[in-house]
């Protein structure tokens, strides 16, 4: 089993740190595992997007055109994915910057305002972790605590101050999906 | 030109594009676009300037000027803008580039430019830093400077001093216009644009070589805020790299703009 | 009396990084927090009467974004 | 000794550490940059040479230099940055030094763009310097594989006192991966090579350098570079097969183009289709007999290559013309999905006794236009 | 117009002026020094740019900017100076200008010598420059064909905006020898092309540039340059052939190495053996079908060149193993003598259906050792 | 050291190994050769010195000396000579330019190695003209002075200046000796072995980057007697390349020797 | 019918120039001819030699192994070529530097002095001249006044003076030739 | 009392380029036109009485082909 993984949005976004911490995860819990990022000439801005795949074979290419689950953290995200994103995968969208319905029906969405939780928990900063948390509960492809053991691991030093906020950002997040799967589903 | 409204005090100059840079807000390589292009209108040379364009963060300068353009390889836009002037002797040539193009890769083919005394101007952005590649070590940054090539700081031992072009190629007998100024604040801005002129009146003239050295920010590399930036050019790059006159050309000594 | 002048900001090019607002002698400007940019700036605005269009802001704006108008007795032309 | 996960350029950098490299030389450039800022920290750690070159021409002489002493020393860049190299790279064949190159190759030619290619084949492999030299050149497709790499690269450089040529794209300087380090090589158990420039301390002096300026020696030393070469074509071949013992159809592909093309040959097998893969590890020496050999047991052959088909000449060559060969190329920096290759597979498959295509580059052009036309 | 007696550097630099070349840009290198001496004064005279660059990397960018205004420009230089080149080609051809590169191939790899040689025969023809770019490479033989080959030159490159390597040895520039120039082309006839930057006077602003940051883009332009290129293919082939026609054994060299190879061949037709000569003049395109032809018809064929085996490897390409492949060569600036090769011709017409040779490189290096032990 | 008998007053010293030059007779190039061998013995340095041999008509100096030598491509002895200098920082490392070679096609790698406070000595022979490829005009050459590539004289307009490299490193903040000295007669001569001292002494102590430039003869391309070219260099090149001590550490400045 | 020679001597001895002189004179006779040197790094001293082809019909090779006539105008060059030219091919060894015998006896060999018959004429410059002459003389291969034409127009201006002294010793060495010629042959 | 010195000259090495010949202060250098060195050079040699054994010669020599004598009351050492 192959789940392969796109996490999308603005630059700045952690976008890319939230795709390495699952390749972290998926490390220790004995996986198969690449990460790879979009990389572009210019320093601030654009977007930024990695493709994670994890699974228990040997992993060919690091890249595909239509991944399993898609993390859309942006409008143009959603846009950009939502045609590519293989029929039965999952599509997580950040409501609170896409102002738009989603029109495929042979994929489960859910819409989860990331920015808005986040700020609620004090910063929108952790809004890449809320998403994730609402993947991992509607993806079984890694465990919720790999991730945070890997968050324990992999946190910059001057963040681990907001490490039990980013621990609530996942469970908040999860919780959320729990929740709210039904609507979309 | 542009007509200009008789209350109108400052627009956007004619020899520049409508395209938005790509770079990072605050930056200013913008600001010193900005000046190349009033220099132009006023001076009503864009429809005969050709203008070379280096690798760096400015690599696509060509799309943010309203004028012809050429893209250099890393380093080698002295000798491109040589291979143009000496073709087409009548029009006006200049490079713009940044530290690393100019004083680390670039440093033969600056040097031999001016020794030759090569007819075209040249715009030096020192911002301490390589922009485009991410932060690292260029070979004007500050002694200590930590960058991702000098994680612990530059230490000037293993690492070398920074290299000042002015006052170097002030040394070259074809020079005819070599002075530093700075970006970070709108006297100096003001100043800057003046040089600016005149780097061009010495090319226009047949005077030889002319360098204006700007002391430019990058807010993104150096880390810290558009602002905060300007205040680390004044506070920090200048004390390393004096702001002066290095060599001019009585001619344009004498000049009034 | 003080001269009365004002600005035009060009959304497209600004992006919000505060340059004009710290050097404006006047202190009229700042960031509209209400607007987002084309490339999701908050671009700069006059959230105070007493702009003299004295042209400062114009001349550190590195994006060119700023034009600067004065009522003018005498037609008068500034820039950096 | 446990994996842990390193970006490309990371893994590389700390491998060839790991191998005894005592001084690194090198300029930043997109996509390579990592190797430089990892060694930039790392090497002083261990008080060993850094230093960030004033160019790619500084940089690689600096590597002469430093490889005259008999070190482990190495540097890194990407394909403009390379081109600059070529000069001192045949200085250093020509002075019969062992030093290793990694290009991490980006789309060109000219300043191109920095995203993956594979389009500097030519220049590495063949050599893109002038004079007549035989580059060893090294093709992983993964970080493990291109950690293991390094260390080969340096015993082979050594061992064959010759220039080696470490290439890999974009993706794999860029990517992250799981992988497990070799153990540090202990320095002190390092001999030191008799030729090595030290000081003429209570020995004779010795002199390193590539001038033969009379013919008849330059030729003798040509010579000895070619049996060494010949060599090096007996021993070191090295690649590596998927399903090929009973594929019809067989893919030739070399690094991230032969790792996409593995997704797409396993996709094809679940549909029962015999194809399998051959990719070369090392594209000089060219596996040539392997080649021959499949091209009598395949029906079909279809090269692969993030280049418009610079390889695909060099198994031309080897094939012969036995069986058919096809191309599929993706350029300017593109990496393909496996689809891409799979859809190749499915095409070559259903026309598998198809007469071979009079210019295998031609027709792929013509399909890549429909493609890219069809927005695909 | 009278024959004159020109030394082969001096006839190419005053048939590049001829040709209309308005911008020299070269750095003194022997054996081609006198091309940039003769320029020197010549352009001056007319008026036209010449610069003594600081080094061959300013020269080939001085050329690259030159190239941009539209005019005719070009420099010349010798195998170590080409080297220093390859990045600035990159970018030429990247950028898509007609630009005339004359490399005066010496001895190499490294230092190496000054003598004359055709070891940069990979750098030249495959294109030692990074990227995906396609290089016209001609090679003539005579001086009087090396005049008539810079005139092509420009033009094929103006045509196929390409750039064009002009492959001559030392012998080549060296030598002195009866030769007719062409007229002096009218400058003012010429017309300037439409995408020259010049300063944009009552026109929109022209960019030129070899940057494609979206991968997306390099593609199609990479798509653009190989399509010109098979075009290049389709007619631009050029070669000479001596008693081809009934030839049973064919000599293919190029260059000096083919002239030499003329003397042998009509020494043996004078033993009434079948020999004959083909001599490519584009290397690049090179002449496959012309090759494959002769592969279908001959009984033997015998590669020369003044390298280790380089075009070998693309005839035995093209031949794919109908007939059997020999090889001769002498290297590190070494120059064959018409007895060596005739000798070759013997030992092959005495042996006509003598399996082919495993590995020819290796049979010749073992027959040049032993002749070399010989002293011969 | 060879034992001298005591009514010795000069004999070829054992730094110099017993091969004769292919220089031309009279030039200086084997003068310079004789004065660093009698430094490196005086120094007693033989055993641990490495050199880095120029391309040049000096290409083979590693011929002419009794120590370990490596040969740099055109330009790059500098940056040949910091590799080894980084990996053996205890050896003593110098490279031997011409003029060509270090202020023409090396101009980069100097500049850098001066930037960098790089712990070599070069010794620099600047005569003006490429000697080894038969006569073509140097960074060097006298403003008038005909040569291969300068049929009509160098036009300093077209050709560009003489570049005075000693000025311009003396620039460098990683530079710690920096003179330049002449060849011509006796007394220079003996000056100039000082000089050449003094750079491997400021190598020894670790003061950063020391060379010496010497003006050196080519009585083969300046188409003279050597007699008559040691008084070209006093009249014709003295007064455009003053001799002197332009950057000298004060370490060193005190050193008597 | 091709004949190649070699003039091999000191540098300095005027072996290129004279080469160069038997080629311009070959063009004006309507023949095709090729000048090749030796090239070296040295600006001074060693040897320095040149292969002059003249023929009837295109050149193939411009070197040969096996000269048929060579100009030896110095012992090293005598001691190079004597084993190297062709049976029945035409020596002209420079006896002033030469101090030994010739051992061939397949070849036609003439000493002549070379040296001391230019000095006679007052300057040892003609040298070459000399034995250019003696060379045309004992070979058909190009008429004595077309060579001399040649020097007329190629002669270097600051040697114009000395044009008819140049005439002189190739007569001179002409003469020479016709006279002494039988001795050795 | 003037000293008295003498030189060798190592003919190997010598070129005749006559630096020394017009360097030394005594004139009692010149070439020796009967010989030729194995390099085809006339070497140096000493034609007069009075070499003070100063060296000079020996400084300017460019190829250290001279060895200098002195009798020395007290044992000296110069050299370039
Ligand atoms: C030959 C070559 N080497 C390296 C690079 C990578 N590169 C691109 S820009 C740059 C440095 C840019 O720094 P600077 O010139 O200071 O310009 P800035 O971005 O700071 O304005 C480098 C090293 C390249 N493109 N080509
Ligand atoms: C890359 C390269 N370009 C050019 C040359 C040819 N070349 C050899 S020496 C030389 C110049 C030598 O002049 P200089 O450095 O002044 O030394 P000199 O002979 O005068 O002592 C040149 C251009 C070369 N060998 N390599
Ligand atoms: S990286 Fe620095 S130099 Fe480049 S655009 Fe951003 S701020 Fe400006
Ligand atoms: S300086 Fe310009 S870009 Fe910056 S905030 Fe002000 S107007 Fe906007
Ligand atoms: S014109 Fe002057 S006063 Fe008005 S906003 Fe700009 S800086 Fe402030
Ligand atoms: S050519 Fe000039 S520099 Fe070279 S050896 Fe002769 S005299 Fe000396
Ligand atoms: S200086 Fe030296 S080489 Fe010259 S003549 Fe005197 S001894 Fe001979
Ligand atoms: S030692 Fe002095 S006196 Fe004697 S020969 Fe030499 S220079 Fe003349
Ligand atoms: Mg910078
Ligand atoms: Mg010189």
């Amino acid at each position: 089993m192959e789940t392969s993984i796109i996490i999308s949005g603005f630059g700045g976004q952690g976008t890319l740190f939230a795709g390495q911490l699952l390749t972290y995860a998926a490390l220790d819990c004995g996986k198969h595992c690449t990460w790879i990022p979009s990389y572009g000439p210019e320093m601030r801005g654009g977007t930024a997007h990695c493709t994670v795949i994890i699974s228990e074979e040997e992993i060919g290419s690091p890249i595909v055109r239509n991944p399993d689950v898609v993390l859309a953290m942006n409008l143009p995200s959603l846009d950009k994915y939502e045609p590519l994103i293989k029929a039965g995968g999952v599509m997580i969208a950040n409501q609170s910057l896409i102002n738009r319905e989603i029109e495929r029906n042979d994929i489960t969405t859910l819409f989860i305002p990331g920015n808005d939780i986040a700020e609620g928990l004090g910063s929108s900063r952790t809004t890449n972790m809320v998403m994730a948390g609402a993947m991992l509960e509607l993806t079984s492809v890694l465990p919720l605590d790999a991730v945070k053991n890997a968050l324990d691991q992999h946190i910059p030093a001057r963040n681990r101050k907001y490490l039990e906020l980013n621990y609530e950002a996942m469970e908040v997040g999860a919780k959320f999906a729990r929740e709210n799967i039904k609507l979309t589903a | 030109m542009a007509t200009t409204l008789p209350n109108l005090v400052y627009q956007r100059p004619e020899s520049l594009s409508t395209r938005v840079t790509h770079y990072c807000p605050g930056c200013t390589h913008g600001t010193a676009h900005r000046l190349i292009a009033e220099v132009l209108d006023e001076m009503d040379l864009r429809e005969q300037t050709i203008g070379v364009a280096p690798v760096g963060c400015s690599v696509f300068a060509y799309n943010y000027f309203n004028h012809d353009y050429v893209e250099a390889a890393h380093g080698r836009a002295p000798a491109m803008a040589t291979g143009i002037k000496r073709v087409l002797p009548n029009q006006t040539v200049y490079t713009y580039q940044g530290d690393g193009d100019l004083a680390s890769i670039g440093m033969a083919e600056i040097m031999h430019v001016a020794a030759r005394g090569e007819n075209i101007t040249v715009i030096f952005i020192n911002n301490a830093i390589y922009g485009m590649t991410g932060g690292q070590m260029a070979p004007t940054t500050l002694p200590g400077m930590v960058t991702t090539s000098s994680p612990a700081g530059r230490d000037v031992e293993s690492m070398g001093f920074p290299i000042r072009m002015a006052e170097i190629l002030s040394n070259m007998d074809g020079a005819g216009y070599i002075v530093r100024r700075s970006l970070h604040n709108p006297a100096n801005i003001r100043k800057s644009k003046k040089a600016i002129r005149l780097a061009f009146e010495t090319q226009q003239r047949g005077l030889g070589f002319s360098m204006v050295e700007l002391l430019s920010s990058c807010p993104t590399n150096w880390k810290v805020t558009p602002n905060d930036a300007l205040t680390f050019i004044e506070d920090n790059m200048i004390p390393t790299f004096p702001l002066g006159d290095y060599k001019v050309n009585e001619e344009i000594a004498k000049l009034r703009v | 009396m003080a001269l009365k002048g004002w600005i035009e900001v060009n959304e497209l090019h600004c992006k919000g990084c505060e340059l004009c607002v710290v050097a404006c002698p006047q202190d009229v400007m700042s960031l509209d927090m209400e607007r987002l940019t084309p490339k999701g700036y908050h671009p700069v605005h006059l959230h105070a009467e007493g702009c003299t269009g004295c042209g400062i802001c114009a001349i550190v704006c590195p994006d060119a974004a700023l034009t600067v108008f004065r009522e003018a007795k005498q037609p008068a032309r500034a820039g950096a | 000794m446990a994996k842990k996960l390193y970006k490309g350029n990371e893994a590389l950098a700390e491998a060839a550490v790991r191998a005894g490299c005592e001084g690194f030389f090198g300029y930043p450039i997109t996509p390579s940059t990592e190797f430089l800022e990892y060694m930039a920290k790392r090497m002083p750690e261990l008080g060993r040479a850094f230093v960030q070159a004033e160019s790619e021409v500084a940089a690689i002489n600096m590597v002469y230099g430093a490889a005259c002493t008999g070190k482990r020393v190495m540097t890194a860049s990407s394909s403009p940055g390379v081109s600059l190299m070529m000069e001192g790279i045949s200085y250093i064949a020509g002075t019969e030094l062992p030093v290793v190159v990694v290009n991490v190759m980006r789309g060109g030619p000219g300043l191109g763009n920095i995203a993956p290619s594979q389009g500097d084949y030519y220049q590495m492999v063949k050599g893109g310097g002038h004079g007549d030299y035989f580059p060893i050149s090294l093709a992983p497709a993964s970080v493990q594989e291109a950690v293991d790499t390094i260390g080969l690269a340096f015993d082979l450089a050594e061992k064959y006192r010759s220039i080696v040529h470490v290439l890999v794209d974009g993706n794999i300087g860029q990517m992250m991966e799981p992988c497990e380090m070799p153990p540090m090589l202990d320095l002190n158990k390092r001999p030191l090579p008799d030729w090595a420039v030290t000081g003429a301390k209570d020995r004779e002096k010795r002199v390193l350098s590539s001038i033969y300026i009379d013919p008849a020696e330059e030729e003798v030393t040509n010579i000895r570079l070619l049996k060494r070469w010949m060599e090096v074509e007996k021993n070191e071949v090295r690649y590596k097969e998927l399903f090929m013992d009973d594929a019809e159809i067989a893919i030739i592909a070399f690094g991230t183009a032969g790792r996409v093309a593995s997704s797409a040959v396993r996709q094809a097998r679940e549909q029962g289709i015999k194809v399998g893969l051959f990719r070369p590890i090392t594209l000089a020496p060219f596996p040539k007999k392997q080649i021959e050999a499949i091209s009598k047991r395949v029906r079909r052959i279809l090269v692969v290559e993030m280049n418009t088909g610079m390889m695909l000449e060099d198994v031309d060559q080897f094939v012969q013309g036995r069986v058919p060969i096809e191309f599929y190329g993706r350029i300017g920096g593109v990496t393909p999905f496996p689809d891409e290759i799979y859809d190749e597979i499915i095409r070559m498959w259903e026309n598998i006794d198809a007469p071979a295509p009079e210019n295998p580059r031609q027709e792929w052009v013509e399909r890549l236009e429909k493609i890219l036309a069809g927005g695909k």
